[in-house]
């Protein structure tokens, strides 16, 4: 059993958009011999849109409490997040505590009124690197029970996942690690130009029309490539994509009907877990493809 | 006066482009006692790949030639080919260098008739023209090589066919081994050049996964008519004709992503190669992406001279990325023109990258022990036991290269003449 | 007067990761790394020739920061290593705090006020209440109306339990503390903001 | 001097017995050429074959060598060191065997035979005809090393050479040494991590020059006249009313630079208008006292725009970049930038030049504010608070800005203060070009006083490979005199050049040549008897090695010569020759050639090819087994310039029918190693339809082609189209005789 400390994020709350990923991820865990050991009394990250309302130091202050709180529950052990926009935003604050005193100084000052300090040394990871850094491509291969031979996804790394850290060792352009994870799974990853391109992110929710089209192509991408579905470790991406089907086939006259789960769903259900171990029952747009291999 | 001092005192010269050449030459035609030293089996380096010169659209074979000629008619210069310097010990006026020669398989009776390369029958990618084609594992590297001497591949040597190959004065020696000598030297000149930034770690460009992205250096092989295509513009995915182009400036130049240097010669290069599609293809478009065009000095000549070709459109702008069409295999190149703000997405038959110059000084062939000064990016720089010049030392034009090359034989000389 | 560099050094100065607009050499990689380039009436490299020639209004007035989607495509680009998201990032809480931004930009205002209201009022997001506020910014009937065209959809999060059907959620446990942090950090940063 | 003793030695290896009749070849040499050895080699570059010609050396008495074998592009060592000048190789392998398909039967393998015959008639005779030459040797001869011009590029070479062990001597025209540079501030950074402005190291250098007792400095001086040769150059000095006489080796010419007049800029910059309008010349020397201040009023100067390219790449003032200015420029900008409080500096700019590492110095000043924006000075107004109000177009902002500043720096382009001929218009006969006694180096030279140039008015003549050549040997430009650049650049140059000036001194001591026939001891000497004065050597040698006397006879200065051979192929009376190459040798070598009766219906073709890119063209064609006519047969030329047109009338009556002349690229963009060798040879070549006329020939009959190394592909089609033609028209009539 290995141990992390845990930071799920908003929207892998209990009944919130990503609760799928959260509930496949610690079936995932469980099957793996992860033990996560979420921080009690996690805040917000802030996201990346944070910025306009928070501004620096509160956005940063943000993350720097829920470091806090870990060092102070879970030492320094390393604290591995799920979601994009956490996983960033929280590498963000890290690497400036680094590298800007006035900063960590600022930091400080705040988290005070919190009864909290923190001076940095965690180290922030996303369960992807943790899944091939620490486990490797062997070991997942290695627990497939039910391939999911003849398969065909797409994987959409997105953004947040990819820049600008990005998963150790991956071009920001082409990362291959999510086509692996697919092969590993037995299934065919397709090949697919737009695994990075962007949905919207947060301006699905104001720019509606202008990321609707860019979630368009990507769905057009992948229908073009063949793709049964859709793959993704972001849960904005995952989101963006799934949800707004309706909306964009209404816009544009279009008829796409495309499954986008998790990578961690995947697994759970090559890994020979159950529908609903995967939380495949957890889909907008129905993952009926992948019954198959239920 | 220069032969009392220049008895004992060689100076040894590390690379054989035209750095090295003209280091060596000039100091020797001096007086003075040079060792040339070369990895590859033929001396040249990296202007030997080039198809022409800019301004003048000529040959650097021709100039490669006197300089062949040069050292062919002065027995003060030796030349070791396949070589490298294992460790250098000592300072100024006083060193002693170990040098490893690696075995060529070939001895030196070899007469360059040929007979051998007809009856191999084992290809090899061709590291001259960069894998774009396949060539035999005994072979000069090129038809104006010097010393016009064949050599074999290593894992060729080893093969049953290697020893049974044919050789009407018995030069042929697979059992060679690598040799190690020790030289006294009074003065180290490094000129090992550069080495084509690797195309494939731009990744926005994606060249290596889209099959119609190429590289300055490889276009110049394509140009030449020793080359993969006989000198043919063809792209690679499907052979045909290319008749929209596209150059990509500072790819890997000016980039903190990569080269934060600018590597000085690019934009002058593309102008030439837009000069070899206009040569083939009369009716071609060409476009060139660039940020800023670096034609210094009296080459603002030779940049007014491309410029009055219509064919030629001219963006200011570093593209973003680019994509590839799935069907036709064309790329598009995507980005901002920054002189009109408008966005623009063109699909090409081929792209170029103007691929910048990395010294080689910064990977495969660093100075032995402590006895060089590097700067950030790896080019060795006054300060330590060992000169340097042409593009060991600063990203450089031929001219620019020559003339440094010049200078430090002079400085080569005085140092060898110090008494160590 | 063109050029006048008052503003330039104020941004340079006081917005995130302004100081780094100096260092922009026109190459135009970010405009065109940009998912919603088309939409950006400047792109940043014309946000930053703009701010070193001094046109105030003309940047902090204009909806261009306010059309990052945060994909962070400009940053691992640009050649010269400018943050440029952080720094689109940092003109526009400029231009929302000095009061230039248009507060009716929907951007502007989900950000600055319902996103950003949303997370502090509890110290976590509340996904239904966040959309709904959306909805509900222009109006009641509006809110309707956007709320039915996405009907499909709500009803889809719900039925798989991925939309909380009790919009209001309670606060972290450490609420206080967690208020009186981002108070201090607000505190400090319009000190910072003020050019203190 | 020892009688000639000739040994012929044939290789049978790589094929050549089973092609040819080696006994017949053999026979040939000591039989017909009477060579006294003959012998042949079934692996002659063997250490086997090689101890046969040395033995033959040591016990024959053999003293001049005939090697029939392989091309010069193989096996140099081992043929062309034995120790004799007295050496031919007959290419019976590359240009022979390797050309011709002797599969195709009987009647190609005769066709073989007869040209493998008739290279070694040629090469017999042409050893016959060649001596060995005697170094022009001179008990006058300095090492010397002038160097006119005591700016920084002067005091480098100067110093360069005094630390390699030489003796220079400085000439500055001004009161003190120092040039341009002593007038600058601070220079920019040319080590690591090239951020920081450097201090200006010209006192250093000057005291370094001063103390160095093997440099001697003629300040308030100026060349009156440079007569001779290097090695033998008298260089009178004037200094005021005194004139001094030095004798030195070679001359480093670093005079420098002048700065494009600013007033002669278009208005609407404003030079002379505002005092507050400058050249960075001045802007620097504002700098170096610590007065950045507007001119106008003696304000502090915080805010400057600094104009770059202001004239430079620019048809109407200069069309050349001058390199230096962006760096420059933004060494400037940090001038204000660090000096001035609350300084601004703003760099208006077509393209941003800072190539190789100084793109980090652009950094750097970006990093301390400098502002760029690419565009141009539309006009120049007063400021409303005194200084200028300046209209731009702003490129980037895509508008008409006007900004206000204190200052205007103009980046005014460098000029290079060398004078210089255009060597494309060629001093009238009998005429010295350029009367004036304008030049710097007032050289008593039959072709004029003032540097041929390569263009824009620098005297350099082959800028890729071979920069620092020039068309007057012995004499070499350095810094911006032959080049627009920066310091930096200019000490590497001056360093280069140094060592040139020492090498063409080393080479002339030993009486051989220096670039492009580096150690060739031959020179040219004349028949004075035979001259009829008609000058063409003197005007036509592409280096000026030819004085006139005052009857119009030539005065060879073997040291300037670059033995191309140029004068021996201009001169109508056949009498100026080289020991080992001469008008006689080539014309014996075409009357050696076996003319096969007309019946035959074999024509022969004759072709002068350059040993510079031809010849190698044609060694790759066999090196790829290009097919040939079997009807040519190839002369190599030292240069196309040497090809004297009697050659065409010797062959055309010796019963060839056709000839083709392989040059080099001429014009603009020249590649001829001797500069104006081909071009020459196309001149001569206009007037021989003359000849062919007086021969009732058609002029179809001789052609010249420009052949460039890399030709080899196109080669075959050149000469088998040509042989093709010639094939189709009548045999020469010529051929019965």
């Amino acid at each position: 059993m290995k141990e992390y400390t845990f930071f799920p994020g908003c929207s892998s709350e209990k009944n919130a958009s990503a609760a799928n990923m959260e509930h496949s991820v610690q079936a995932l865990c469980k099957i793996l011999g992860i033990q996560l050991n979420e921080i009690d009394d996690w805040n917000c990250c802030s996201a990346s849109i944070g910025y306009a309302g928070g501004g620096q130091l509160p956005r940063l202050a943000m993350s720097a409490r829920n470091f806090a709180l870990a060092q102070q529950q879970r030492g320094m052990t390393d604290l591995v997040a799920t979601c994009a926009a956490c996983w960033l935003a929280m590498r963000e604050t890290a690497e400036r505590i680094e590298h800007e005193p006035q900063v960590r100084a600022d930091i400080n000052i705040a988290l005070k009124e919190a009864d909290l300090s923190y001076e940095g040394g965690i180290k922030t990871r996303h369960l992807v690197e943790v899944l091939i850094e620490d486990f490797g491509w062997d070991a997942l291969k290695a627990k497939v029970k039910k391939p999911l031979t003849g398969l065909k996804a797409a994987g959409y790394v997105g953004c947040q996942t990819n820049r600008p850290f990005g998963i150790a060792g991956e071009s920001f352009e082409n990362p291959l690690y999510l086509d692996k994870m697919i092969e590993a799974t037995g299934a065919t990853a397709v090949p697919y130009a737009k695994k990075v391109a962007c949905c919207g992110g947060a301006l699905m929710f104001t720019e509606v029309e202008k990321s609707c089209a860019l979630v368009r192509d990507l769905l057009q991408c992948a229908v073009d490539n063949g793709a049964e579905v859709i793959v993704t470790p972001c849960p904005v991406c995952q989101l963006n994509v799934e949800v707004y089907q309706d909306k964009i086939n209404q816009l544009f006259g279009t008829n796409f009907n495309m499954p986008v789960i998790y990578y961690s769903q995947l697994f759970v259900l090559a890994w020979g877990g159950s529908w609903e171990d995967a939380a495949l029952h957890q889909q907008v747009v129905s993952a009926e493809a992948l019954r198959r291999f239920a | 006066m220069a032969d009392d001092q220049a008895a004992g005192r060689t100076i040894l010269v590390v690379g054989g482009g035209i750095s090295g050449l003209t280091a060596a030459v000039e100091a020797a035609e001096v007086g003075y006692t040079v060792l040339l030293v070369e990895k590859e089996p033929q001396l040249g380096g990296r202007v030997s790949q080039h198809f022409q010169y800019f301004p003048k659209l000529c040959s650097p074979s021709c100039g490669l030639e006197i300089n062949y000629q040069r050292i062919k008619n002065n027995p003060r210069i030796r030349v070791l080919t396949l070589a490298e310097v294992e460790a250098i010990i000592g300072q100024e006026g006083d060193f002693t260098v170990r040098i490893r020669q690696h075995p060529r398989f070939v001895t030196e009776k070899c007469t360059a008739c040929g007979e051998c390369g007809k009856a191999c029958t084992a290809l090899v990618s061709n590291p001259f023209n960069f894998g774009m084609d396949q060539v035999k594992a005994i072979r000069n590297s090129h038809a104006m090589a010097y010393p016009n001497w064949y050599f074999m591949d290593a894992d060729y040597a080893a093969s049953a066919e290697a020893r049974s190959l044919p050789c009407p004065v018995g030069a042929i020696d697979p059992d060679m081994t690598a040799t190690v000598l020790e030289e006294k030297v009074g003065s180290i000149v490094w000129a090992t050049g550069w080495q084509p930034y690797d195309a494939e770690k731009i990744h926005p460009y994606g060249f290596g996964r889209h099959a119609n992205v190429s590289t300055n250096m490889r276009f110049e092989r394509l140009a030449n008519s020793y080359g993969p295509t006989a000198g043919r513009l063809l792209r690679p995915s499907d052979g045909k004709e290319v008749k929209k182009i596209a150059f990509i400036q500072c790819a890997g130049s000016r980039d903190h992503n990569h080269l934060p240097f600018c590597s000085r010669v690019c934009c002058l290069a593309s102008m030439k190669q837009a000069t070899y599609v206009r040569e083939q293809y009369p009716d071609a478009q060409i476009t060139i992406y660039y940020i800023d065009l670096r034609a210094m000095d009296r080459y603002e000549g030779f940049q007014k001279k491309v410029e009055t070709d219509p064919g030629i459109t001219w963006i200011k702008s570093k593209p973003a990325r680019i994509d590839e069409d799935p069907v036709s295999k064309d790329p598009i190149v995507i980005g901002e023109n920054t002189l009109t703000g408008i966005r623009y997405a063109d699909s090409y038959d081929l792209v170029v990258l103007a691929t910048g110059m990395e010294p080689t000084s910064a990977t495969t062939a660093r100075v032995p022990g402590n006895n060089a000064a590097y700067d950030e990016y790896g080019f060795v720089v006054k300060g330590g036991q060992v000169l340097s010049s042409g593009c060991a030392a600063a990203p450089l034009d031929v001219a620019g290269a020559v003339q440094a090359s010049t200078a430090v034989a002079l400085k080569a000389i005085q140092a060898a003449a110090k008494r160590g | 007067m063109a050029y006048d560099l008052s503003f330039a050094q104020d941004v340079y100065k006081n917005s995130e990761m302004g100081h780094w607009i100096k260092m922009c050499k026109q190459c135009g990689v970010c405009a065109g790394s940009c998912p919603l380039g088309p939409h950006w009436e400047y792109s940043p490299r014309q946000l930053f020739q703009l701010v070193r020639g001094g046109k105030k209004e003309e940047v902090l007035k204009s909806s261009s920061m306010w059309m990052c989607t945060s994909c962070y495509n400009c940053i691992v680009r640009c050649p010269r290593g400018l943050p440029i998201t952080h720094i689109v990032h940092g003109l526009a809480r400029y231009a929302s705090v000095k009061g230039y931004a248009d507060p009716d930009q929907v951007t502007n205002r989900f950000a600055t006020k319902i996103f950003w209201g949303n997370i502090v009022s509890t110290g976590r997001v509340g996904e239904a209440l966040l959309t709904m506020r959306l909805y509900f910014v222009d109006g009641l009937a509006s809110g309707i109306k956007r709320g039915l065209e996405m009907k499909d959809s709500a009803l889809g999060m719900l039925m798989t339990k991925r939309l909380n059907p009790i919009p209001i959620r309670g606060k972290i446990k450490g609420y206080a503390g967690f208020t009186a942090m981002i108070a201090k950090a607000q505190e400090l940063e319009a000190k910072r903001e003020a050019g203190a | 001097m020892e009688a000639k003793k000739i040994g012929c030695y044939i290789c049978t290896g790589c094929g050549i017995a089973e092609a040819l009749n080696v006994a017949a070849l053999e026979k040939i040499a000591s039989k017909e050429q009477k060579l006294p050895v003959a012998r042949t080699h079934g692996f002659l570059c063997g250490a086997e074959g090689l101890q046969m010609i040395r033995d033959d050396i040591a016990n024959e008495g053999v003293n001049a060598l005939l090697i029939a074998a392989c091309s010069h592009r193989v096996k140099t060592d081992e043929f062309e060191r034995f120790g004799t000048p007295l050496l031919d190789r007959v290419d019976l392998r590359d240009k022979a065997l390797w050309v011709q398909d002797i599969s195709a039967g009987k009647e190609a393998k005769e066709d073989l035979q007869m040209m493998a015959a008739d290279y070694l008639r040629m090469g017999s005779v042409k050893l016959k005809k060649m001596n060995a030459p005697d170094p022009f040797q001179d008990e006058g001869f300095s090492r010397d090393v002038l160097v006119v011009g005591g700016g920084i590029a002067g005091l480098t070479a100067a110093k360069e050479v005094a630390a390699t062990g030489y003796r220079a001597i400085v000439v500055e025209k001004s009161p003190a040494l120092g040039g341009m540079v002593a007038r600058m501030h601070k220079v920019s950074p040319t080590l690591p991590p090239y951020r920081v402005l450097e201090e200006n190291p010209i006192q250093g250098l000057i005291a370094a020059v001063q103390g160095e007792s093997r440099i001697k400095v003629y300040t308030n001086a100026t060349i009156q006249s440079t007569k001779g040769a290097p090695g033998l150059f008298d260089v009178e000095i004037k200094n005021g009313d005194t004139v001094s006489t030095e004798r030195v080796g070679s001359i480093i010419l670093t005079t420098g630079y002048n700065l494009y007049d600013a007033s002669k800029l278009d208005a609407r910059l404003g030079y002379g208008v505002s005092p507050d309008v400058v050249t960075s010349l001045e802007f620097e020397e504002m700098a170096k006292a610590g007065q950045l201040v507007r001119k106008s009023d003696g304000k502090p100067a915080k805010r400057v725009l600094f104009s770059l390219c202001a004239g430079q790449r620019d048809a109407n003032h200069l069309e050349y970049c001058s390199g230096a200015c962006c760096t420059y420029s933004l060494k400037q900008a940090l001038y204000v930038l660090e000096q001035q409080q609350d300084g601004a500096a703003f760099m208006l700019f077509q393209e941003m030049r800072t190539p190789g590492q100084m793109e980090e110095f652009y950094r750097r000043v970006q990093e301390e504010g400098g502002v760029i924006i690419k565009g141009d000075v539309e006009q120049v107004g007063k400021g409303a608070s005194g200084g200028l109000s300046v209209q731009i177009t702003d490129k980037l902002l895509r508008g008409k800005e006007t900004l206000e500043v204190d200052l205007l720096v103009l980046a005014t382009g460098m000029i290079s203060t060398v004078d210089t001929q255009d060597p494309n218009k060629p001093s009238p006969v009998g005429q010295v070009a350029e009367e004036t006694a304008k030049s710097v180096l007032n050289l008593e030279y039959r072709q004029g006083r003032s540097m041929p140039e390569l263009k824009w008015g620098f005297p350099d003549s082959h800028f890729i490979c071979f920069p620092y050549e020039t068309r007057r040997t012995g004499i070499y430009a350095a810094g911006p005199a032959r080049r627009p650049m920066g310091i930096a650049e200019t000490v590497t140059d001056a360093t280069g050049a140094a060592l040139k000036a020492i090498q063409v001194v080393e080479a002339v001591a030993k009486g051989a040549a220096v670039h492009p026939r580096s150690g060739d001891l031959s020179y040219p000497s004349f028949r004075r008897e035979g001259c009829t004065q008609c000058k063409r050597c003197t005007e036509e040698c592409p280096f000026g090695a030819i004085n006139e006397d005052d009857k119009g006879n030539p005065l060879f200065n073997p040291t300037r010569c670059r033995r191309c051979g140029t004068c021996m192929g201009a001169c109508p009376q056949k009498i100026i020759s080289f020991a080992n190459y001469s008008v006689d040798m080539i014309g014996s070598m075409i009357k050696e050639v076996e003319v096969p009766p007309a019946d035959d219906e074999k024509p022969r073709i004759l072709i002068f090819a350059c040993v510079n890119d031809a010849i190698p063209a044609l060694d790759m064609v066999g090196q790829k087994r290009g097919a040939l006519s079997p009807y040519v047969r190839i002369i190599p030329l030292r240069c196309m310039g040497s090809m004297n047109l009697v050659w065409i009338a010797d062959a055309m009556s010796s019963g060839f029918d056709g000839i083709m002349l392989m040059g080099c690229r001429h014009g603009d963009d020249y590649q001829c190693h001797n500069v104006r060798g081909s071009a020459l040879a196309e001149i001569r070549l206009s007037k021989v339809s003359e000849t062919l006329n007086r021969l009732q020939l058609e002029s179809s009959r001789v052609k010249m082609v420009e052949i460039n190394i890399m030709d080899a592909d196109q080669l075959p089609t050149i000469i088998n189209e040509f042989a093709e033609q010639i094939g189709s028209m009548d045999l020469n009539p010529y051929k019965e005789f």
